[in-house]
């Protein structure tokens, strides 16, 4: 019946209170008076628009359920959570009955025990009894509700040898695996797909005893969040591939961290078992990643396990890198850098960089009397450049995104460059009628939008109102402009800066939005780029390509921006990070640092969010963590920087810019006007090549990120991308 | 002295008084066994069902003590359905063991056990648990005083000679230290052992780690160091939080208060 | 006495034991998922003729914009009515029609038995569950016959019964079906509707004539105040 | 019992090991002295003896070739030998040819202590893998 | 007058051996001296390789290591300890290892320093 229950098409305009009451929730402005109402004789006073099972629930009573998910759709189908109502003959299925006054709700009679002991054994009817050997024992949803209300006796005999209902299994890809018997048909993960991932590639076929969730044809469930259906799906029919048969749940010990595979932060558990990453799992934070994670941050962490440095090396006569001690790649180090000045030594930061490590190398670097320090990414330092913080950072906030009514996305693909915020825009696109706009080669979103064009110059065209979709922009009431920071590693980029920023003025002054709503976004897609401006790195690497050092840091930078040939024959590279990639195999010595799941570190997100990442699993051989082996270097080098401990690093983080150390807050910008004040003295003029976003397929969004995930040996998301490649 | 002869007194007055009430007590403490055996006749053989006579009986003994000497027995009470127990302070251990001893209606000669308790959030953190058995009678008794670290607990030694290595091994591993004790030493721990193993605030995994050194050829102790994490377990389900659906499946049994005699 | 004691006894039995089912669970012969084979795979060309594309725009045309997803059942029974049965790529043609993800129309078409997603014979026999079956879910060689077991066709007055096709045959006997087969065979349409079960009866009226309703219905005005 | 046969024992002894110079070298070598027949030899020109005028266990021995010169190991005794020499057979190889058979490797004596030796590893993955270098040019 | 209110004012405790200060500090001392008499004879006896000089030196550290103790009783409670292992030593109930605990030679201090802690990997 799923499938005259389920929203399809999930209209947009659709989604009035009751239906997806939760969803839209944030969407609605005035709260309308409580009514009262009485959970088990008690009064409660609740939000009519709120169902049976939210009102108990703020009465404390927690209502077992399947089918129900705060962020889905309302199904009403495994009708676990049956309550019994005064005055109503049958049980009520409480996820989907919206509350009355003065409806009296008795969630633990005789009644309604028995009702769901029945639902119970129905679901128990065709549920294998495979739990020692299911991925899901110990988190099962269905497991724990059994306890309660499961049967002590079973009523299967099997006279006839028919066995129970089996369902085949399905191939829907190398992340997640299927063990399809054990479906209870709760339809979580097909309105995952349709409503979240936006992708309507689950569904369920046949009805009744016969009815199978599946894709019916044969296929994979091509989603960059198709992960979260894991998470989601309250029996083991659908668990982790890479996580299979690795470790149980209550023996992992779970760490909160944050996430670094894209510039968003999403929060993450970080479950470890024996100094070994077993998995990451979300974690909670409806300002980000509510409760999704890309399927990028939660596979990932099998490269924690590959390609990784150490101990440290240096090459040996032969040129030929091999293992040694830190005292002696400390001395190969000190040996060359000891007699140069300060303008011979540079350093680059990369995109996985921790904030603590960035103002380590800034602080010996500027010790040395050195000012060459450069991030991978490229951002232009014409006018204001990364002095202002607006120009910079989302500043219009992730969750911004569902206010707007207006979007307008600038040589950025947000499904691949930031899935879950994509999964943002399109939650805002269906309850929140939410236009977008695409300037740039067209991405494949999971939301309709007006595609405008590809060249650099619609922008131009946008400011000076000869496109028609000025007028939009103007007519909108929170307007919003995200840029892809891609867009600024173009020739052009100082004038696509300064176009974006005055289109962003321009807009902001015609549409009215107010000195409060920010309409500038910028999108960045490594998880460092933020901290390290903020921490006053250069952006891109312009300076040191003009001025080659001698002696050159690479901190985790593997982007091959800088290569031995930009250098001079006799200069010396070191490289710091913690993983073997393009930035080790051209280093003079490596020195083995902590990746983030091994380091207690400090990141700010695109919105210029700062987080912290927690100590899971200590870091591997004689890796260390990257500010501490900075710190170590600087004593050789007797330059000894002035913290010991992690308390001192952040104290001088917050010297030097106080927001690194607010974790959790948002250090907000507002200094667009003198911005784009500035950036008016811009001469370059913008080039017709057109915007392309860096990620367009789904494979390029498993390829990226190679330091981490270190696609040579990550079997899962090899096998994805060949899984990808193939369809 | 004065004490043991005023426990004496006070002994043969209490005697002589609830002459009746000794008897009345004593009585069923012979045939205790048989009664047990003769009635039980219950369907769950594992389970031992308390049987009401004995209970009073030993009640009624509880008392009788307590009348006896009501300077240092606080408490008496019978737990688990046939199990007496006399909480005394520390300063009756003497006259109240030498009681137990030599009282005609008790005797309990045989010192079976001597434990320690430790619960470190009582002012006085350990509990001494005497264990005797009367074979006169068949029947046990439990007297338990406590006392703090420093605080000296008088031997028994005196009175029972087998409570020597007990009281040893309640110093070994506890750190009570027991007044008039002839030969207090350690027991059970190695010679120069730091530390009382057996007190909750020592670490399960000890403070010291002992090896062979190859080098010094013998045998070293160092500083603990742990290759090893801890296993631990989170047995949490999300469930577990709304403990409302957990049912309560055992009855809490209410422990039969013996009167509690609070004295000075 | 004795007897109160043995029935609270016999309550307290009942209570502990649950009873037992034996039958063992009933499932479909069909499967519901998609397995390429050569007559029935997406890469065969669906396209709807030119008359039946007239039609289902004229159906498309009922549904108010932005609904006509709903238009998925009845284009669907077109596609089957023109293939005579409901291959996979006339469901994705439906699909890309309506604009609506593929996997919507495969939930419709597999939850309907009245769509054959594989081919069927030229008459289509249903059978009434409760009649005895013979090898049901083939089809016979000359792909002539297909016999499926459906559930209630809702013509329970009128049982034993099949459906051929869209054609009802109702108040069979044994010999009327072998009849009807035999026509079929022969290529000849036999009349549709109730047979000599019930002694060829027009509809579904009772055997033995009427038995109420008997007089001529009352005119106008009956039982009415006369001045009205 | 006469003194006589002891000495002719003795000389006969001293004159099978290569007289007084030979006696000495050999005694130097293997610390024993007998008389007994050759039985054979083996492949690697170890000589085997047999002297039943000698208790059992006593009167089988072998002379081992001189190049291994003091290295000499029980392990360089060939299996077919073996047996012979530790009375699992009164047949010595020469008699009674061992079968040879296709899975039967050739014998080889003990490593142990040479660079050649048998060092045990671990056959588990490791839990990390290190990242090796490109090799250079 | 103010400590003697304050005195009232403490929880009345049994005492273990000493009732005053004097009277524990005199039983410290008794045991110091035992000990010092004893360092010859432990020397010789376990066969150690320290001279009686290390071993007096070793004597006082372990007594100063005590000397912020003020307590009575717990003054009393470590010179019983100090007592009993005096006993197991004289008596040569202690094996060679027992006594060289003592001198902790096998155990290196963790480092201090950053740079050490760094290389060592105690962090």
């Amino acid at each position: 019946m799923a499938t005259l229950l389920r929203l399809w098409p999930l209209k947009r305009g659709l989604g009035c209170p009751g239906f997806i009451g939760t969803l839209a929730s944030r969407a609605q402005s005035t709260a309308p008076e409580k009514i009262e109402i009485f959970v088990n004789d008690k009064p409660v006073k609740v939000d009519p628009r709120s169902t049976v099972l939210q009102a108990c629930a703020e009465g404390g009573v927690q209502i077992p359920r399947f089918c129900f998910h705060e962020r889905l759709s309302i199904a009403g189908n495994c009708r676990m959570c049956l309550v019994q109502v005064e005055g109503s003959p049958k049980p009520v299925a409480s996820c989907a009955m919206p509350v009355m006054k003065g409806m009296k709700i008795k969630t633990d009679s005789p009644d309604t025990r028995k009702a769901r002991e029945g639902v119970m054994e129905f679901l128990l009817v065709n549920h294998p009894l495979d739990c020692p050997i299911c991925d899901q024992g110990g988190e099962c949803d269905l497991q724990d509700q059994s306890m309660n209300y499961g049967s002590d006796r079973s009523r299967f005999t099997d006279m006839e040898f028919a066995g129970k209902r089996a369902v085949e299994d399905k191939n829907i890809g190398p992340l997640v695996k299927t063990i399809m018997t054990r479906c209870i048909h709760c339809t979580r993960c097909i309105r995952f797909a349709s409503e979240v991932a936006g992708v309507e590639d689950l569904g369920t076929t046949g009805r009744g005893n016969d009815m199978v969730v599946g894709t019916y044809v044969e296929k994979l469930f091509k989603s960059e969040l198709s992960g979260n259906v894991i998470d989601l799906c309250p029996v083991g029919a659908l668990t982790s591939k890479p996580y299979a048969f690795t470790a149980r749940p209550w023996e992992t010990r779970k760490i909160e961290s944050v996430d670094v595979m894209d510039a968003l932060g999403s929060n993450i558990v970080v479950s470890t078992r024996g100094g070994e990453v077993m998995r990451v799992l979300p974690r909670i934070h409806e300002d980000i990643n509510e409760e999704w994670i890309s399927d990028k941050t939660r596979f990932a962490y099998d490269g924690l396990k590959r390609q990784r440095l150490v101990t440290p090396m240096a090459k040996n006569a032969q040129g030929q890198l091999v293992s040694t001690e830190w005292e002696e790649a400390f001395f190969r180090i000190v040996e060359k850098t000891v007699s140069l000045s300060g303008d011979q030594i540079a350093a680059i930061a990369g995109g996985h960089c921790d904030a603590e490590a960035l103002v380590a190398l800034k602080d010996i670097l500027n010790k040395l009397g050195s000012e060459a320090l450069c991030t991978e990414e490229v951002f232009p330092m014409d006018a204001a450049g990364t002095d202002l913080r607006s120009n910079y950072l989302m500043n219009g906030r992730i969750v911004g995104v569902e206010e707007a009514d207006k979007l307008l996305l600038i040589g950025t693909n947000p499904r691949y460059e930031a899935p879950v915020f994509n999964a943002k825009i399109r939650k805002s696109w269906i309850h929140n009628d939410l236009d977008v706009a695409v300037i740039g080669q067209q991405p494949d979103l999971t939301y309709e939008c007006e595609h405008l064009g590809e060249s650099p110059k619609l922008i131009q065209d946008l400011v000076d109102g000869k496109h028609p979709y000025s007028k939009v922009l103007a007519g909108a009431k929170k307007p919003m402009i995200i840029v892809g920071s891609a867009m600024f590693q173009r020739a052009d980029g100082a004038a696509v800066h300064r176009a974006v920023s005055s289109l962003a003025q321009t807009v902001r002054a015609k549409s009215g939005c107010g000195e409060d709503w920010r309409v500038l976004n910028v999108l960045h897609r490594v998880a460092s780029q933020v901290a390290a401006l903020d921490l006053g790195y250069k952006a891109g690497v312009e300076v040191i390509r003009n001025n080659p050092p001698k002696v050159l840091f690479l901190l985790g930078a593997d982007d091959n921006t800088i290569t031995r040939d930009d250098l001079p024959k006799d200069s010396f590279i070191v490289y710091i990070g913690s993983h073997g990639d393009n930035g080790a195999s051209m280093a003079d010595v490596v020195l083995p640092g902590a990746a983030y799941t091994e380091k207690n570190s400090t990141y700010v997100n695109t919105e210029g969010r700062a987080q912290q990442t927690r100590l899971a699993v200590t870091p591997p051989g004689m890796a260390r963590e990257d500010w501490k082996i900075i710190r170590a270097l600087s004593e050789i080098l007797g330059v000894t920087l002035p913290y010991d401990d992690l308390n001192e690093v952040r104290e001088r983080l917050e010297e030097v810019s106080p927001n690194l150390t607010r974790y959790g807050d948002v250090e907000e910008a507002n200094y667009f006007k003198q911005s784009e004040e500035l950036a008016k003295g811009i001469k370059q003029q913008l080039s017709d090549q057109p915007l392309t976003p860096p990620q367009l397929a789904l494979k390029d969004f498993y390829m990226t990120d190679a330091d981490i995930t270190s696609i040579t040996d990550n079997v899962a998301l090899r096998e994805s991308c060949h899984g990808v490649g193939q369809q | 002295m004065a004490a043991l002869g005023r426990l004496l007194r006070t002994g043969l007055t209490g005697s002589l008084c609830c002459g009746n009430l000794v008897r009345q007590a004593s009585v069923p403490f012979i045939h205790h066994a048989t009664r047990l055996e003769s009635t039980e006749t219950s369907n769950k053989p594992t389970v031992r069902k308390p049987s009401p006579v004995v209970k009073s009986n030993l009640m009624e003994f509880g008392q009788y003590i307590g009348d006896c000497l009501p300077k240092y027995v606080q408490k008496a009470q019978v737990t688990h359905g046939n199990e007496l127990e006399v909480m005394i302070h520390p300063d009756g251990i003497i006259p109240v063991i030498t009681f137990l001893r030599n009282h005609t209606h008790a005797q309990f000669l045989n010192l079976t056990d001597i434990a320690g308790v430790d619960i470190p959030t009582r002012k006085y953190r350990f509990e001494i648990v005497y264990n005797f058995l009367s074979i006169a009678y068949n029947a046990r008794i439990r007297v338990k005083t406590y006392t703090d670290e420093l605080t000296p607990i008088q031997s028994i030694e005196p009175i029972f000679k087998g409570a020597n290595w007990y009281e040893r091994e309640v110093w070994d591993m506890f750190g009570v230290f027991f007044a008039n004790h002839p030969d207090l030493r350690r027991i059970l721990t190695d010679y120069g052992f730091e530390g009382h193993p057996f007190r909750k605030d020592f670490p399960l995994t000890g403070y010291v780690e002992v090896r062979y050194d190859d080098e010094v050829k013998r045998v070293v102790v160092e500083p603990l160091e742990l290759a090893q994490e801890f296993r631990k377990f989170d047995y949490s389900t999300p469930w577990e939080s709304f403990p409302n659906y957990r049912e309560v499946s055992e009855e809490q049994v209410a422990l039969p208060q013996g009167e509690a005699e609070e004295k000075k | 006495m004795l007897s109160s004691v043995a029935k609270a006894a016999m309550s307290s039995v009942r209570t502990q034991v649950r009873n037992v089912c034996r039958s063992s669970t009933v499932l479909s012969d069909k499967i519901f998922v998609h397995r390429d084979t050569p007559e029935n795979n997406p890469a065969i060309p669906f396209e709807f003729s030119a008359e039946n594309l007239k039609r289902a725009k004229a159906i498309v045309g009922n549904y108010p914009e932005g609904h006509q997803a709903a238009a998925v059942l009845p284009l669907l029974d077109l596609a089957q009515r023109q293939h005579g049965w409901l291959p996979i790529a006339a469901m994705h043609y439906v699909a890309d029609m309506l604009k609506m993800p593929k996997m919507r129309v495969y939930e419709v078409a597999t939850f309907y038995t009245m769509f054959n997603r594989e081919p069927v014979g030229k008459y289509h026999v249903q059978v009434c569950t409760t009649t005895p079956c013979i090898g049901v879910g083939q089809t016979t060689p000359d792909k002539m016959f297909t016999l499926s077991e459906v559930e209630c066709l809702g013509a329970c007055v009128n049982a034993p019964m099949v459906q051929i096709n869209d054609d009802y045959y109702e108040d069979l006997t044994e010999k009327d079906i072998v009849e009807i087969i035999n026509d079929l065979k022969a290529g000849k349409k036999p009349k549709a509707g109730p047979r000599s079960g019930q002694n060829g009866r027009f509809a579904s009226e009772p055997k033995g004539g009427l038995t109420s309703l008997k007089e001529p219905p009352y005119g106008p005005g009956f039982k009415v105040r006369a001045d009205l | 019992m006469s003194v006589l046969p002891k000495f002719r024992t003795f000389f006969k002894i001293i004159k099978e090991n290569g007289g007084v110079v030979g006696s000495f070298l050999k005694l130097y070598r293997t610390e024993e002295l007998k008389d007994g027949t050759l039985v054979g030899q083996d492949k690697y020109g170890h000589k085997y003896y047999e002297n039943k005028r000698y208790f059992i266990a006593r009167s089988r021995w072998v002379d081992y070739a001189d190049d291994v010169g003091m290295d000499y190991d029980g392990s360089q005794v060939p299996p077919e030998w073996h047996r012979w020499l530790h009375y699992m057979t009164d047949d010595p190889p020469t008699k009674v040819p061992p079968v040879t058979r296709k899975y039967i490797l050739d014998h080889i004596e003990n490593r142990t202590g040479t660079h050649e030796q048998y060092v045990p590893y671990s056959t588990t993955k490791p839990k990390v893998h290190a990242w090796q270098s490109p090799r250079a040019n | 007058m103010a400590s003697k209110i304050v005195r009232t004012g403490v929880h009345q405790v049994k005492p273990i051996l000493s009732l005053d200060r004097t009277d524990a500090r005199r039983r410290v001392l008794n045991l110091y001296k035992a000990w010092f008499r004893q360092v010859p004879h432990i020397v010789f006896n376990f066969d150690v390789p320290i001279t009686v000089n290390q071993g007096r030196q070793k004597i006082r550290e372990q007594f100063l290591k005590n000397r912020h103790v003020t307590d009575i009783r717990t003054i009393d409670m470590l010179v019983i300890k100090g007592q009993m292992e005096l006993v197991e030593t004289v008596k040569l109930w202690k094996q060679k290892s027992h006594i060289m605990r003592y001198f902790k030679e096998t155990h290196n201090p963790r480092p201090s320093d950053f740079l050490s802690k760094f290389y060592d990997g105690y962090m």
